[in-house]
């Protein structure tokens, strides 16, 4: 059961995947599969360090990039082009192929994800009234009600309730998510304004969500990794020190 | 903003005020215009419906601008209401209904509570037809009507007795569908996911 | 009957069908008229309520002529306190949905196929929202529920019809997406040699 939550900041492996393939600026067609595995890995590591319960679809997805970074090392068999029709073998086909495919569909349904959004958002901006009761322009001598089934009354009860859920849209609109992008701005602005340090814990606020915490861990990742900041801790246990990197003053924020 | 932007505004906020209706001062401070001139174009309004044939107009009930039908085209909202495949209970209707078949008996206010709108229209139309009847009167500061189903109600949904409806699809607490509501906005941010 | 006194009429029947709608074929038995007369009068009307700055405009969701407000009036109405609140959906509901319009009817495992993660209970949020219903059930092992968009997936993004839905970026069949996979793997290598 603890298995079936997932990160907070990605839809599932696939979504963890594209992000990275994204951040690399890699080829998608042509990954970098060590590079990318180790990335991978890393961060659910990272997840798992935070204590967050790591879905068992982000360990098969890692047990399946492992498993094409080995592939990937053996040495590939020369192309035989005019193999015989029942001996197609696996070895030929490179073993990132399925991968891409995979990533290629769930991206596709993530852009018209995006593209429903815009759509929902226009929708929403304009409003209509509920429908007028007929009952009344039906003659008087007529008291039976037509076209009303037993699911029609439940089906109002839903829609009633539901509305009533709904009515927090203002709750719902104030929890902005925070970008890792944006977070990574707001990191580096801390670390200026602490005059080129900042204590890892002051990175947190008291009651930091676990998507906070997340998207943080990822911003400090992309900013390591793109050498703007580094880590030091002095001994075991004592607070991380994230420092600005050398040359890193002078970049643009 | 020029006088015939704001006749806009002013027609689009009528028209979501539904039954309910708005009063001047409600607009004056949503436009930031002084009531006064509120009510002048109101009045202005009304004599452009007129003018351009439009298919509503603006009434004034209870100090409240509302948006209505016009009588001469009664007829045809008959053939509407008539015409097949039409329910002739409206979602409101039909709300108040379940509301009162899961509760009942229970006060106009009680349902008004749920629903989080009036339905004095709503309960208007059920006792006309028959499907609800006024079940004695609630203890209390004027002992409010109380309302309950009827027989007709059971026969029209083919049941033999009120225990025979299905369970509620829902929780029909609505103070508990809020809190809930509220939350499951906590939990959301352990469980994006799904 | 004239026309204006018809568009008038029909600006009635718009507004009295409110949320729920009224399609041309119901407009044109209620005021005689053949229908694509009606569909001629309703872009003629749609046309005049933007010349005249009206407040309201007509719509057509889900098959359905509808009267709504303007977006740029959006402003206004949230500082209504009764404004009507809508809802958005999660990005997983969002995805899965996404998967379910262009694909439908499916099973539950073909949408984890692609999500690569599972969805119960983003089905189970649309399904409450009855933005997807089941579409009975799938040939094979255990016959799984297949899953269908609804009416009301429709309303919800303000779509006429299905086939109204933009266009998906690419191919959407998994087999051609491997064949298109390969053809680039295999430009990839004619590129690396130059």
């Amino acid at each position: 059961m603890a298995y079936s939550i997932k990160l907070d900041s990605f839809e599932g492996p696939l979504d963890l995947l594209l992000h990275l393939i994204d951040k690399a600026e890699v080829d998608i067609y042509d990954i970098p599969i060590a590079e990318i595995t180790e990335q991978y890995l890393a961060t659910i590591d990272r997840m798992q360090e935070l204590q967050l319960d790591v879905a068992s679809e982000f360990v098969v997805m890692a047990a399946t990039l492992l498993s094409i970074k080995s592939k990937m090392l053996l040495p590939r068999k020369e192309e035989q082009v005019f193999q015989p029709f029942l001996d197609m073998d696996v070895e030929e086909v490179d073993p990132r192929e399925e991968l891409v495919a995979r990533l290629l569909e769930y991206k596709r349904y993530k852009l018209l994800a995006e593209q429903l959004r815009e759509m929902e958002i226009g929708r929403n901006k304009v409003f209509t009234r509920p429908a007028e009761n007929l009952a009344p322009y039906v003659r008087e001598e007529d008291h039976t009600i037509k076209n009303v089934t037993l699911y029609d009354l439940i089906h109002a009860l839903e829609k009633l309730v539901q509305k009533a859920k709904d009515k927090e849209p203002m709750t719902k609109v104030s929890r902005d998510e925070i970008s890792i992008k944006d977070r990574m701005t707001q990191i580096r602005q801390l670390v200026r304004v602490g005059g080129g340090m900042v204590r890892f814990s002051q990175l947190f606020s008291k009651g930091a969500t676990r998507s906070e915490i997340v998207t943080t861990f990822l911003a400090l990742l992309e900013l390591m990794k793109a050498k703007h900041i580094t880590c030091i801790q002095n001994q075991l246990f004592q607070d991380i020190m994230i420092c600005e990197a050398e040359g890193a003053q002078n970049d643009e924020l | 903003m020029n006088y015939d932007k704001l006749k806009g505004v002013i027609e689009g906020l009528l028209f979501i005020s539904g039954d309910e209706g708005i009063d001047a001062r409600q607009i004056s401070e949503i436009v930031e215009v002084p009531e006064e001139e509120v009510v002048d174009l109101i009045e202005d309004m009304k004599a452009d419906f007129r003018r351009a044939g439009r298919g509503v107009q603006i009434v004034e009930v209870a100090k409240a601008y509302q948006l209505t039908t016009l009588p001469e085209h009664v007829p045809y909202f008959e053939r509407l209401a008539t015409s097949p495949g039409q329910s002739t209970l409206s979602q409101a209707a039909l709300e108040t209904l379940a509301i009162i078949a899961y509760k009942q008996p229970l006060t106009r206010s009680e349902i008004e509570e749920i629903r989080g709108v009036k339905c004095e229209k709503a309960l208007n139309t059920l006792l006309s037809k028959q499907l609800i009847r006024e079940a004695g009167r609630a203890e209390g500061i004027g002992r409010p009507i109380l309302y309950a189903t009827t027989k007709e109600f059971l026969e029209h949904f083919g049941l033999r007795e009120i225990s025979d409806l299905p369970e509620p699809p829902v929780n029909l607490d609505i103070e508990e569908v809020r809190m809930e509501a509220t939350a499951l906005f906590g939990k959301q941010e352990e469980k994006t996911n799904d």
